[in-house]
């Protein structure tokens, strides 16, 4: 068994023209915390997509756990256990919040039954407390549709932790949260996946939030990974600071 | 709110409450339900049918009704399917009080409305279908047919063409792809075996009903060059196929038997040309040799067309026959009654035997309940005095002739046929005169 | 929650007691019943976000597998027929659901369509098996082993239909309550999020297929045996389209909406024959026009007063950057 | 079999296939813009073959010339789609835009019946029918058959005008260009400051035009009676999605091969003459479900 729970290799896509990806590899230790930064048009989603089933590579792999995922549907992978979070919320949003965790509850229990009330599902507790620990109890009752932006994309999350999966891909978690609340948020969040012993790889544009929550760093160009290392071996390198970052900021 | 909201589901039962209503024993009206098609495309019979119903029993209740009750006629649109239209015929019966009711145009409504009346009671007047199984392979009370059926109609169409074309070897059939278009198909086929054994049937097509397009069909008949075209065909299907088939030569490469095609000539007008042989579904035609000049006909003719513009159809004289044969089937059952309303069960008696006079010829209701009418065939021929195609060399076959007898089936009895049935005494035989 | 069941229990009531005040509408009343049983089929799939234009093919299927049992000299029996008919028309809905559960929208809609179409033309066509454009007229079997009498005949039909039909409505309710349930709606909602979940949306519509079959297929069995007379009409497009048409004018919020629907539908439908016989079908399209535009909530939603929020087309959410 | 027959076959599909090229691309192209799958344009189908027929009698009966006909067809078609789609546009579809799917089927199916009655009341129930037009073209013998040259040639060269048109008109002119934009991204049409509203009314209209213009030509041909707009609409849909929805040549080539299919089958076996298109459309949306003509597009997330 090889020490990395994920490694992707050389992932190659193109769409057109364009090399979506062009050999993109990642290799992630268990608990690590990656962040991944880059320009707009770095590839960065399309390998989180490429990672999780949405899009299948051209060539390259993917093995998680020591199997190989590589191009498998998004709903194997999910079971394999890789959760992901999406840049926009993907959610049942006519349902309530407490709907969508326990429908993740489902299916990761596999309680089907058409004789089973969904809001009477015996583990109902667990989503409670996972959403408590999200600090957003409040929620359950409301729904999806009514919620702002920022909850929403702590629901997605809670949602693809409902799952319980090993490794969590989250693309850009605190976008849609006001800068005064992304550290409070991403505590939040930290605790959670560090209870659940949870890998965990984001998007990130916010450096001071990679700064302080990631254990190392990938910088995304052209499709793959332009340099990696620890955050501050990254945030203080001059290149990423003019191209990523941005002087001045 | 919510007892505005009860309010409204109370308004909707209410409306289902408000259908119903009670039938009479000793009615102050006869209603009578008529099932005919109001939409799709038999309507080309179902509204003339229904036009002329209205003049019959506007005449009919001028001259005081049927012993002096009043008669109303309530429509059911055939066109709706035929499961709609069993609800419908329920509910005409059961809720508006119909004692009588006339089902119905299609020989599919008529197989499914023959139970239908058995269970409910009702005299049921089968006042334009043709379909010979009805009487022959089940037996059915509360049903009664005021006119011939398929067998008379393609017996007679046989006869005729082999009488006046007897020499032909080879024969096509273009049948529209329902039971009347196949079952006319085999009737005639299982004649025409007995008959010219050795006639070559060189294509069978059965193109959907209502086809817009005949084309294929054309070319193929164009290529084979069969001597005898047959079709059964009629309503807009039969336009279109005369019309295609007649621009580009087809009616003059093989004889066309059109045993329906009365019921398009004035429609087809100039398309339509001469030495075609047509029939009318028994002895109906506005211009019949024996009755066009009788103050009925007459009459009928000019109300009939004031109403409408056209002049009047084989179903117009069928619901001539079914509102004739009702009235007389009361007299007779009141008669013996001693002059009280009759039960329904004493007018479907009454109609056994029962023979009364149609604006063309005289009905006679046999036992089995199939009416007994002659059949009249011609060739094309074009005259002066209408823009469209009139019958010449006219025969006129007696019903009993025609008609397979009680308690044959025709399939089996037309297999039977004799070839001195072709020139039997009783033909009657007539040209074209002004 | 209590307001779904008030309405619920006020329609059964009434249909309870309608029979025996005015005798003559229980045939009406189960024809209604049958036609809400199939709309309750569209409903299911409406939660899934998809609309069949061709659920005729299992209302019609079911039909003449009973105008052909009821026929021949075995499974003359009522309580035989309608279970072995509408498990056919399950078994069809297990066929045709195996392809069909892969397509979405107009595509799930058209190919239902195009098979029901086939079906449909091949009923017409087989003259010699089918009797063609005519149809087979169906005996009336036995029931439960008694030889009856037309009127008593359908006096039991309607009650085992409503008893079968409030069966179906509150099995249905209890499922779109259930996992499987809520997951249909995520299909409608996010099917992304649902493959996401590990959860194969395909699986989820495929059950949901098959119950929405089962229920048309039951619909159509009794109509066969109330009617006696089944046609190929019965799989044509406009009858898959009037189950649409039912299921929207009733109302997709709850399980009694179809059924209301179904009932408005033949009120309508019978005034229609009476005043305007030659115009009843615009009458009809008046009446649905009304209702999208005046009531997207369909009568159900009239009465239960809440409105069904006006779920806006899905927009595929884009992307700032791949 | 004699190979002429094949060919004779091929000329009668080509001729039924052209036909239903007409009406089949005017629903199409509504797709394609609006996303709304029309069930009323069959009833648009049948209005315009009442109206050019009664047109072209009144002509006949005011003793005007035969040839006028071509002309009227045009006139009642374009007439049938401004008038009747317009209004249905307008007055209908146009508030529905923004809602579910199944409501904009159903109110064309709504649309559907109300026409389906219209038609009834104003033109009557009796067979309509003026074939003057395709007498007055006469006939062309091919091997010993004789076919009408309105039928063999012009309707086919009518299909072809209309999709070399259609072509010319969608990528030539700002208009056709501005249509295309809608098709390919709604948003971003709209973004770029095109009008949409007046997009699809104009494409509803050309749409409908389109399925008049197909019942215009077929009132020459066939006897117009209540119920012919349901039979057409089916086989249109068979077209539109076996070709893609919104695919114009590839509605071309559909319609070709379920003209071909049709007739083949009326001689090698006319009892499945009538299951051939449906037939096709089942296999072909099995086989590549988003039509013959269509790339499957990812959404993206």
């Amino acid at each position: 068994m090889s020490e990395f729970i994920l490694e992707a290799r050389d992932l190659e896509l193109r769409f057109g023209g364009v090399l979506a990806a062009n050999g993109a590899s990642l290799s992630v230790r268990a608990n690590e915390r990656i962040a991944i930064i880059g320009p707009n048009g770095a590839g960065k989603t399309t390998f989180i997509n490429l990672c999780t089933g949405y899009l299948k590579p051209q060539s390259g792999s993917v093995v998680f756990a020591g199997q190989d995922v590589t191009a498998l549907s998004p709903r194997a992978i999910t079971r394999r256990g890789i959760g992901r979070s999406f840049q926009i919320p993907q959610l049942f949003t006519d349902n309530t919040v407490m709907e969508n965790l326990l429908l993740a509850l489902s299916a990761r229990e596999g309680t089907w039954s058409p004789f089973l009330r969904l809001d009477r599902h015996p583990k109902r507790e667990e989503m409670i407390a996972l959403l408590d620990s999200v600090g957003l109890r409040d929620t359950a009752e409301r729904p999806v549709r009514e919620l702002p932006e920022g909850m929403r994309k702590l629901i997605d999350i809670a949602v693809a932790l409902a799952l319980d999966p090993k490794l969590i891909f989250m693309d850009e978690p605190t976008s849609g949260v006001s800068s005064h609340e992304k550290f409070q948020v991403m505590d939040t969040l930290a605790r959670a996946l560090d209870a659940r012993a949870t890998t965990a790889i984001f998007v990130e544009h916010d450096m001071d939030v990679v700064a302080r929550y990631a254990s190392r760093v990938a910088v995304w160009s052209g499709g793959r990974i332009a340099l990696e290392g620890t955050p501050d071996e990254i945030l203080n390198h001059p290149e990423v600071r003019e191209t990523v970052i941005g002087v001045g900021v | 709110m919510a007892i505005k909201r009860s309010a409204a589901v109370a308004f909707a039962l209410g409306a289902l409450m408000a259908l119903p209503a009670l039938a009479q024993d000793k009615p102050k009206e006869l209603v009578v339900g008529i099932a005919t098609f109001l939409s799709g495309p038999a309507s080309v019979f179902g509204v003339p049918g229904k036009n002329a119903a209205d003049l019959f029993f506007e005449e009919l209740n001028a001259k005081g009704g049927i012993l002096g009750v009043p008669v109303k006629p309530v429509y059911v649109d055939e066109g709706a399917g035929t499961n709609q239209l069993i609800s419908e015929y329920r509910r005409v019966v059961q809720d508006q009080g119909a004692q009588v009711m006339f089902g119905a145009i299609s020989s599919g409504s008529c197989n499914a409305l023959a139970p239908v009346a058995e269970d409910l009671k009702v005299v049921n007047v089968m006042w334009d279908c043709g379909t010979q199984t009805i009487f022959e392979e089940g037996k059915w009370k509360y049903s009664v047919r005021t006119q011939g059926h398929a067998g008379a109609e393609m017996m007679a169409t046989l006869l005729y063409l082999m009488k006046t074309k007897p020499d032909f070897k080879t024969i096509a059939v273009v049948n529209q792809d329902y039971a009347w278009g196949r079952e006319s198909w085999a009737l005639f086929q299982a004649g025409l075996k007995a008959l010219k054994p050795d006639v070559k049937i060189v294509a069978e097509l059965f193109p959907k009903f209502g086809a817009p397009d005949f084309s294929t069909e054309i070319t193929r008949l164009s290529a084979l060059r069969p001597d005898v075209v047959l079709s059964t065909s009629w309503g807009g299907d039969l336009d279109t196929f005369v019309q295609q088939a007649a621009a580009r030569g087809l009616l003059k490469q093989s004889t066309f038997v059109l045993p329906l095609a009365e019921s398009s000539m004035e429609r087809l007008g100039a398309v339509m040309p001469e030495g075609v042989i047509v029939g009318g579904r028994g002895d109906h035609y506005f211009l019949h040799p024996k009755h066009k000049n009788s103050a009925e006909m007459q009459s009928f003719v000019k109300k009939y067309r004031d109403k409408t513009n056209v002049y009047p159809i084989y179903p117009t004289f069928h619901m001539n026959q079914a509102v004739t044969g009702l009235a007389k089937a009361y007299e007779k059952a009141g008669a013996a009654n001693g002059g009280k309303w009759p039960t329904k069960e004493q007018v479907i008696a009454a109609f056994e035997g029962l023979e009364f006079k149609s604006l063309t010829g005289t009905i006679t209701i046999r036992s089995d309940h199939q009416g007994l009418e002659d059949q009249l065939l011609g060739t094309t021929k074009r005259v002066p005095e209408y823009p469209f195609a009139v019958y010449d060399k006219m025969a006129l076959y007696p019903g009993k002739l025609v008609t397979t007898p009680v308690g044959e089936k025709s399939l089996e009895w037309f297999a039977k046929t004799k070839l001195d049935l072709v020139n039997d005494k009783s033909i009657e035989t007539f040209d074209y005169s002004k | 929650m209590a307001r779904q069941y008030l309405i619920g229990a006020a329609l059964l009531i009434a249909l309870i007691v309608f029979p025996v005040v005015s005798p003559w509408s229980t045939v009406i009343l189960t024809v209604a019943l049958c036609e809400g049983l199939a709309a309750l089929g569209i409903l299911v799939l409406l939660r899934a976000g998809q609309v069949s234009f061709g659920h005729g093919l299992f209302f019609a299927f079911s039909a003449y597998v009973v105008a052909f049992m009821a026929a021949a000299s075995f499974g003359h029996e009522v309580l035989l027929l309608v279970p072995i008919a509408t498990a056919a028309s399950g078994l069809v809905a297990a066929l045709v659901g195996l392809f069909i559960v892969r397509y979405r929208a107009i595509f799930f809609g058209m190919l239902n369509l195009a098979i029901s179409m086939v079906f449909f033309s091949l009923l017409e066509k087989l003259f010699s098996v089918t009797g063609g454009a005519d149809g087979k007229r169906v005996p009336r079997p036995t029931l439960a082993g008694m030889t009856l009498e037309r009127e008593t005949f359908e006096f039991w039909m309607f009650y085992i239909t409503l008893a079968l039909a409030v069966t179906a409505a509150l099995g249905v309710a209890r499922y779109l309550l259930s996992p499987g349930g809520k997951a249909l709606e995520a299909i409608k909602s996010n099917e992304t999020r649902l493959e996401y979940l590990g959860v194969s949306s395909r699986k989820v519509l495929y059950g949901a297929y098959l119950l929405s079959g089962l229920l048309a297929g039951l619909g159509g069995a009794i109509i066969a045996l109330v009617s006696g007379h089944v046609t190929p009409e019965l799989a044509y497009w406009v009858r898959s389209g009037e189950f649409v048409f039912i299921a929207i004018l009733g109302g997709v919020g709850g399980v009694a909406g179809p059924f209301l629907g179904a009932l408005m539908f033949q009120i309508i439908r019978g005034y229609a024959a009476v005043h305007a016989p030659e115009t009843w079908h615009a009458v009809l399209g008046v009446m649905l026009l009304v209702i999208i535009f005046f009531a997207p909530s369909g009568l159900y939603g009239l009465i239960a007063g809440r409105k069904r929020k006006s779920a806006p087309k899905e927009t595929a959410p884009k992307e700032t950057a791949p | 079999m004699p190979p002429e027959m094949l060919f004779l076959a091929a000329l009668d599909g080509l001729a039924y296939g052209s036909l239903l090229f007409l009406v089949a691309v005017g629903l199409s192209l509504i797709f394609g813009v609006l996303g709304v799958l029309n069930v009323a344009h069959g009833s648009f189908y049948a209005i315009g073959a009442y109206v050019a027929a009664s047109a072209v009698l009144a002509a006949a009966g005011m003793g005007l010339p035969t040839w006028l006909a071509f002309p009227l067809f045009l006139i009642s078609a374009i007439l049938v789609g401004v008038v009747v789609g317009g209004t249905v546009e307008a007055l209908l579809l146009r508030r529905i835009y923004g809602k579910e799917e199944v409501l904009q089927l159903l109110v064309t199916f709504a649309v559907f019946m109300i026409l389906e009655d219209a038609q009834k009341v104003v033109f009557g129930t009796q067979p309509l029918f003026a074939n003057a037009p395709m007498n007055w073209l006469g006939t062309i013998e091919v091997f010993g058959i004789y076919y009408t040259n309105y039928q063999l040639i012009l309707i086919p060269l009518v299909a072809l005008a209309v999709l070399v048109g259609l072509r010319l008109f969608l990528r030539r002119t700002s208009f056709g260009r501005a249509i295309v934009a809608v098709t390919q991204d709604r948003e971003a049409a709209m973004a770029m400051g095109i009008n949409a509203t007046r997009i699809y009314l104009f494409t509803f209209m050309i749409g409908a035009s389109l399925a008049a213009l197909g019942g215009a030509l077929s009132s020459a041909t066939t006897s117009l009676t209540p119920g012919i707009g349901s039979g057409m609409i089916v086989l249109s849909f068979a077209v539109a999605a076996t070709a893609g929805l919104g695919r114009i040549e590839g509605a071309a080539v559909a319609a070709l091969m379920i003209g071909l299919g049709r007739s083949a089958a009326v001689y090698f076996a006319p009892e499945f003459d009538v299951l051939i298109p449906y037939l096709i459309m089942v296999v072909v949306l099995l086989i590549k479900p988003e039509g013959l003509f269509t790339t499957l597009q990812t959404r993206k997330v």
